[in-house]
């Protein structure tokens, strides 16, 4: 083996990377986002216009799920696995382990699953508990496809021919592994038939709630922050062209971030019938977990800090350092709405959801955005269509997620004084109707930040793939970019 | 040689036109902080006699002569987003001048300097940590008392206040004292946005490298007659830099616009009998393309978007706010119970009718209906029967006056399921209704007994 | 210092991997297995007991229609919250629910403590048009529940399936869980006291005006009207509520 | 193969002056910039924060259910502690309603609507299982307390004494009055007959003379007028309810009415002062009063204190 190329800027010559793989999941990844964050403009329309509740199949309490797992496993979860396939192959200088059938099996059987999750849900399908809704044989198929992605990943690791293991993938490996684990503890269920879909949690009550709250709470912490930092350690200084700020943060962070992160699930479950101790717990690791969060901040912020200039004309680079600044937002936000008097006041509130948002809007689809108009270029081999559609696109999201998350706070914090709010004779001064019917202004405020959003990402669908049907030039890897997933994307 | 500064930065003071502008706003910030709360205001009896406080605990805020309570947040809103898109028009013309100029942390770190600085002579570090203290003291002092009166101090302080004053103190410290700059480049995210937002039409602190480069001292250039640029390479903006670094290098992470180098070069250029603006607020456009005049910098599609949804925003929070100022009124059915059937065969209906009288004297009303011949309304305030004599006495501000409404109509009159009927609020003496909504009335389906 | 030594394990990708597993292992473990195994997690209240077939189907409706999203199910230890809804809500309450449905977010107010506060026939009319009832509501409209007969035969089933899981199902209640359902709903056309024998305190219909085939309204209106009313707190001493020692 | 060393060649970065670690990947390189200072002392702050707390709250459990800290501080003992620090506030008002009847507290506004809210609340957990947490009854169960029909009495001390003492109980006030079971008495045609005539004694569209001339109006004179009245308009003292107006708790039709006759259904009520303390039945008396139904007071209100004058519509 050369050393030359391990030193050396590129790749080394000869490796011909699965990039087809790749691209599909980039197209898979950008339908998501349309439908997931559809779905969420009419979810946000029905809360401000109840009218909007058509029919059985698309009233709120069924469609929010269809939101929410579109965005998250659909959305993101593309995302995510196109991203860590693009980026092992390359940081472990070999092609994917297994080749492409398990691969292609990854892809269509993660598809099928979502898209069976979601039109379950529309009929009633659904188990109830809050990000794992997915009747029992569809969390099956997805374990099993887990597993075959956790195998590919692995192997390729295993395979490497560049000794260390790239921080990226620290970050991706520990996704992948967490997120194998929770699914499974929290998904064991007993079907009432073999021929139904309906089935029964084995956990029930307290247990029940830890539970869930300790798989919901780490797949926002290794589906939407670990995983997507292993996005950041990648593109961000690819993009930039710097060297990472600093490789003893990134240690130091990675360790303390996967350990605390799995304790703070309790932080959702505050004075309730949860014992306090667990309370405790949940509080205190939110608290110890602040910094170790920030350290991902600084090094993906430090690590601009060389090619800062760059901002006033890269608008991808202009999505990643937003996205960074929302990551540190938002887990500036987490632990403090972890504090059991700050919680008082926002659990159960629009707070709470402005602030998945912030990370979710604001960090995990900046984060895509810039791995997309990254990838897609590279991937087809062919310039970007328009580097003014990208800025339309970015000015569009930055008020849509301002609307967005301005309207949830004062909605949230309303909804807290008004409920405690006693009068002058200690009774209770409003009647909780009376909150419902304030939130009018703020949901419709949150609708048109939600518009705003959505159609700088349709902006983007567009530019992507007129820049995939452009006349082709050579891929990143220098390759010719297989005329096929060109011309049918 | 390192980008990084050597910490603490000890900025040299300039003086300039930049500096003059940071001065002014700093004393108004402060003039504002400090004055703000103990500025008077009549009110009644039982309220605070100020004019500006934020009562998060009783959940009322008291502006001069009005007062807000959780339904008004919307204005809250309002204020928010038309602030975030006026830092982001700002931002879009002449980049971080918010960080630069009007940022606590820039002002309070820009303090805490000038003391260190201004005290040096006299004692040294010890002295300067003491008045540091105090005033972090003082500025927590200040925050706590726009939100609790007495400041968790005076009167009768609330343990949280308390809290809060002594949290406060603390942080004010630690961050304009010790971490200074750091916030700046390390953890405040909203830099990253600010500075994602600038373009190549942004008028940003830049350093004219055509005219500056090659740099070089005067009297060498002069003695060897070689082709010399502007700058003569003094140091001097490198030296008064408060995040400390050396603008000569482009753009920055750690810039915060704040246009202390392009003083001191403005300084160093009159000095040498150069024309100023070697540093200066310039767009990379303007700077590229020096020949070209620029347009105004105002005068392009996003600064523009920005303005026309602030109006927008600003029409749409006084369009909703256009009845604060007069009386609302809301009608809610009491829950659980659809209608009354009374002994003589008339139909009861009862709502929970809640007032809001924003008007400037509040005044007695009388409830009136009408799509419903030959009903009795009857008004009970809080525990009353009611069935006695009088008014609706309508309190001012936020505080709502829930009333228990009986509508009864004879028996035949309302034969439909659901009847719509309009209520309307009117003074007692008469005249014009002040309110008026829309209810319906429900009656037990025909021939029911 | 650290970044040498972990030179070793970032070369190591079994290392890496094992090491990865026990970091995300701990925190779990130590908050999840005390729960099962401390008694004090769930109070000794006296009262509760499994969902009858009726409710368990109104729950099943409940879930199914995610009405989690918007409405909680646990009462916080909080004046106001107590005053609005009723007793905090106890882990007892919610030990035989597969999965438990405290919700995250109140868009709609706490159902903990619903049972019993509203009529029959307001739970009607409000499920048909919640605006009828409440005209600031934005809850969706579930007047559909009203046309659609309930699945009855398989609710045996349901409970045998519960039973394996440790809810204390007898056999008796698993045969008569058809009849069960049918018997709460219509309670004149059968034996209902052998019926609240089984089950004490089960809301006992019509719950509609005109009863017929059961409707998954009528499960559904069952399982609201039994919520928060099982458990004997008021009878509960104070050391029986504390859940720590 | 090449050794670590050899392969490891940092680099120093010329803009920070730092050294890369000499590892790249796919072109990417790390510097081996030293952990900022201050993101180490805030995480330690935090540590150690956690540390102080975890000794003062419940935090890590035994498996014999003890935890480390000081259990008494967990939200549900903060309630029952701000449970009685806030009922200290109520304390005067509740003093006053122990030191005056009904009819004062009903004529004090203050303390009147104080009395109603606590007697809402009081009303939700012992009234509301029989007469609806609306109390707006059950019919052929309940009376509805929202409309106009007292059967005892529908001033605030008339509502208070039943409260109070209860209906048909052992106690010795209590409310008392039964009627025969007139299925042993009348005849199955009289029964018939005087139902009829019941029926159509609130029924404007029945003459009074026509009624008059009814073959149940003998049967209703002779059995029935002692206690309802001549005209059917009840007897509050023996809680006869009122025959000619249109609520009737236990069924309008004829075939109910017949069924009253025959063997009929009265209800009962237990005492409540004994249970629930005389502060709680007053402040229930207020409430049940003022729920719409209420009867006018004997002491005339002091005037010009909230409520409002009947608004006829034309």
């Amino acid at each position: 083996m050369a050393i030359a190329t391990l030193v050396r800027p590129g790749i080394q010559p000869g490796i011909r990377y699965d990039n087809g793989i790749v691209r599909m999941f980039v197209i898979a990844t950008v339908i998501w986002a349309i439908g997931g964050m559809m779905a969420g403009v009419f979810i946000a329309g029905q809360l401000a216009f109840p009218v909007l509740n058509l029919s059985e199949y698309v009233n709120f309490g069924r469609f929010r799920a269809v939101h929410t797992s579109s965005v998250v496993l659909g959305f993101a979860g593309n995302a995510l696995i196109g991203t860590s396939l693009h980026v092992v192959q390359r940081t472990c200088q070999v092609r994917l382990f297994g080749g492409r059938a398990p691969a292609l099996f990854v892809f269509w059987g993660y598809q099928v699953t979502v898209l069976m999750a979601i039109i379950g849900y529309m009929f009633g399908i659904s188990k109830a508990m809050e990000y794992a809704e997915p009747e029992w044989y569809n969390v099956l198929l997805l374990v099993v496809v887990w597993v075959v992605y956790f195998v590919i990943f692995t192997g390729t690791i295993v395979r490497r021919t560049e000794p260390h293991i790239y921080v990226a993938n620290w970050f991706y490996w520990a996704f992948i592994v967490t997120v194998a684990v929770l699914v499974i503890v929290n998904n064991l269920s007993l079907p009432v038939s073999l021929l139904g879909t309906k089935s029964y949690s084995v956990w029930s009550g307290v247990q029940s709630a830890m539970i869930q709250w300790w798989y919901g709470h780490n797949m926002v912490g290794f589906f939407l922050t670990a995983g997507f930092i292993g996005i950041m350690y990648y593109f961000l200084p690819k993009q930039a062209g710097r060297p990472i700020y600093s490789y003893r943060l990134s240690i130091v962070h990675f360790w303390a971030l996967i350990f605390l992160y799995i304790w703070a699930g309790p932080h959702h479950l505050h004075y309730t019938a949860l014992p306090d101790w667990t309370q405790t717990l949940g509080m205190v690791f939110s608290i110890m977990l602040w910094m170790p969060s920030w350290g991902g901040m600084i090094n993906g912020i430090m690590t601009l800090s060389g090619a800062w200039g760059k901002l006033r004309t890269d608008p991808v680079l202009r999505f990643l350092v937003v996205a960074v600044a929302f990551y540190g937002m938002a887990t500036f936000e987490g632990p403090l709405m972890a504090i059991r008097e700050v919680n008082a006041l926002s659990h159960y509130t629009d707070w709470t959801v402005g602030h998945v948002h912030s990370g979710a809007l604001g960090w995990v689809a900046f984060m895509a955005f810039g791995a997309l108009y990254y990838l897609v270029p590279r991937l087809w081999g062919r310039p970007l269509h328009s580097k003014p559609m990208v800025e339309v696109h970015f000015w569009l999201a930055t008020i849509g997620i301002l609307f967005y998350i301005t309207a949830m706070w004062v909605a949230g914090i309303s909804q807290a004084l008004m409920w405690r709010a006693y009068d002058d004779q200690g009774f209770l001064q409003y009647s909780f109707s009376d909150s419902v019917v304030m939130l009018h202004p703020y949901y419709v405020v949150r609708l048109v930040g939600g518009l705003f959003f959505l159609s700088g990402m349709l902006l983007m669908a567009f530019n992507l793939y007129r820049t995939a049907r452009a006349p082709m030039v050579r891929d990143v890897d220098g390759a010719l970019a297989p005329a096929r997933l060109g011309a049918s994307a | 040689m390192p980008a990084l500064p050597s910490r603490p930065i000890r900025p040299r003071p300039v003086a300039g036109r930049w500096r003059h502008a940071k001065n002014v706003v700093m004393a108004i910030v402060l003039v504002a902080l400090f004055v703000g709360p103990v500025l008077p205001w009549a009110r009644a009896d039982g309220l605070p006699q100020r004019a500006l406080l934020f009562d998060f605990a009783g959940g009322q805020a008291y502006l001069f002569g009005a007062v807000f309570g959780p339904r008004d947040l919307p204005l809250l809103l309002a204020t928010l987003i038309s602030a975030a898109l006026l830092l982001f028009l700002t931002n879009s013309v002449v980049g971080r001048i918010w960080c630069g100029f009007a940022c606590p942390q820039t002002i309070w770190t820009d303090l805490y300097r000038k003391i260190e600085t201004r005290v040096q002579r006299f004692g040294g570090t010890g002295l300067a940590r003491a008045i540091w203290l105090l005033v972090s003291f003082a500025t927590a002092f200040a925050m706590v008392s726009w939100f609790f009166e007495g400041g968790g101090l005076l009167g009768d302080p609330k343990p949280v206040a308390t809290a809060l004053l002594l949290l406060f103190t603390g942080l004010t410290y630690l961050l304009a004292a010790h971490a200074q700059e750091l916030v700046c480049t390390h953890m405040c995210p909203w830099p990253r946005i600010q500075a994602a937002m600038v373009d190549g039409d942004t008028a940003l602190v830049t350093y004219d490298e055509r005219r500056g480069e090659p740099r070089g001292a005067l009297k060498r250039a002069a003695a060897g007659g070689a082709v010399r640029g502007a700058c003569v390479d003094c140091g001097l903006c490198v030296a008064v830099c408060p995040m400390g670094i050396d603008i000569r290098r482009g753009q920055q992470l750690a810039c915060i616009g704040c246009g202390l180098c392009a003083d001191a070069c403005d300084g160093v250029m009159a000095r040498t009998k150069q024309p100023a603006g070697l540093i200066r607020f310039a767009s990379q456009r303007a700077m590229e393309q020096p020949a070209k005049p620029a347009p105004p910098l105002w005068r392009r599609p996003r600064p523009m978007a920005y303005a026309l949804l602030i109006a927008f925003v600003a029409i749409g929070t006084a369009t909703l706010f256009q009845g604060r100022g007069g009386v609302s009124m809301m009608v809610e059915p009491v829950r659980s119970r659809g209608y009354v059937l009374l002994s003589d065969g008339s139909v009861r209906n009862d709502f929970t009718l809640l007032v809001r009288d924003g008007r400037a004297e509040p005044a007695a009303l009388v409830v009136r209906t009408s799509g419903l011949p030959g009903a009795t309304v009857r008004v009970g305030i809080g525990g009353d029967a009611p069935a006695e004599d009088g008014t609706i006495p309508v309190a001012s501000g936020d505080t709502a006056t829930e009333a228990r409404l009986l509508i009864t109509v004879p028996p035949g009159v309302a034969a439909a399921d659901r009847t719509v009927f309009s209520l309307r609020l009117e003074p007692v003496g008469g005249g014009a209704p002040v309110a008026e909504t829309e209810s319906f009335f429900v009656a037990p389906p025909a021939g029911a007994r | 210092m650290g970044a040498f030594n972990h030179s070793v394990i970032e070369k190591s990708a079994p290392l890496f991997l094992l090491l990865t597993l026990v970091t995300i292992a701990i925190g779990g473990l130590v908050q999840i297995i005390p729960l099962f195994k401390i008694e004090s997690t769930i109070e000794p209240v006296k009262g509760m007991r499994p969902y009858s077939p009726l409710e368990l189907a109104g729950r099943n409706i409940y879930i199914r229609e995610g009405c989690y999203n918007c409405h909680s199910q646990m009462i916080r230890p909080f004046r106001d919250e107590v005053d609005r809804y009723g007793h905090y809500s106890l882990a007892a309450e919610s030990k035989y629910d597969h999965p438990f449905q405290w919700g995250s977010k109140r868009t709609g107010p706490d159902l903990a403590r619903v049972g019993g506060k509203y009529s029959n026939a307001w739970h009607v009319a409000h499920l048909k048009n919640p605006r009828d009832v409440l005209p600031g509501s934005i809850m969706p409209p579930y007047g559909f529940l009203k046309d659609k007969p309930l699945e009855v035969d398989t609710l045996g089933d349901h409970l045998r399936t519960l039973r394996t899981l440790g809810v204390p199902y007898s056999a008796a209640m698993i045969e008569a869980a058809a009849a069960d359902a049918k018997l709460q709903a219509q309670p004149d056309s059968g034996d209902a006291d052998a019926l609240r024998a089984r089950y004490p305190k089960a809301p006992l219909g019509p719950f509609v005006e005109k009863p017929g085939p059961v409707t998954e309204m009528e499960a559904l209106i069952a399982y609201l009207q039994v919520l928060g009313t099982l458990a004997e707190i008021e009878a509960a001493r104070p050391e029986d509520l504390r859940q720590t020692r | 193969m090449p050794t670590e060393a050899a392969m490891a060649t940092p680099e120093r970065d010329p803009l920070t002056g730092q050294y890369t670690t000499g590892h790249s990947w796919d072109g990417i390189k790390e510097l081996r910039t030293p952990i900022p200072g201050w993101w180490l002392a805030v995480w330690l702050a935090s540590i150690a924060f956690t540390l102080g707390y975890i000794v003062f709250n419940p935090s890590f459990p035994a498996l014999d259910g003890t935890v480390s800290g000081d259990s008494s501080r967990t939200a549900r003992e903060e309630l029952a502690k701000a449970g009685a620090k806030s009922d200290a506030t109520k304390e005067a008002l509740r003093a006053q309603i122990a030191a005056l009847d009904v009819d004062a507290i009903a004529a004090d506004p203050q303390l009147a609507r104080f009395a109603f809210r606590g007697g809402k609340a009081a009303f939700a957990v012992h009234c509301a299982g029989c007469h609806g947490s609306d109390a707006g009854g059950q019919i052929g169960q309940f009376p509805a307390l929202v409309d106009d029909d007292w059967l005892w009495g529908g001033t605030a001390s008339q509502i208070h004494q039943t409260i109070a003492y209860g209906i048909r109980n052992e106690e010795a006030d209590s409310r008392n009055g039964q009627m025969p079971a007139f299925g042993d008495i009348l005849s199955d045609r009289e029964i018939r007959d005087v139902a009829a005539y019941v029926a159509g004694l609130g029924d404007a569209k029945v003459a009074a003379d026509r009624r008059a001339a009814m073959p149940g109006a003998t049967v209703f004179a002779q059995n029935c007028a002692s206690c309802h009245g001549d005209n059917g308009e009840g007897n509050r003292d023996f809680g006869a309810p009122r025959l000619s107006d249109s609520i009737w708790l236990y069924g309008a039709s004829q075939k109910a009415i017949e069924a009253q006759i025959r063997n009929p259904r009265m209800g009962m009520m237990p005492a409540w002062e004994k249970r629930i303390g005389a502060d709680a039945v007053k402040m229930l008396a207020i409430y049940v009063h003022g729920l719409g139904g209420g009867e006018a007071n004997p002491p005339p209100p002091p005037v010009a204190e909230a409520a409002i004058a009947p608004v006829v519509q034309p």
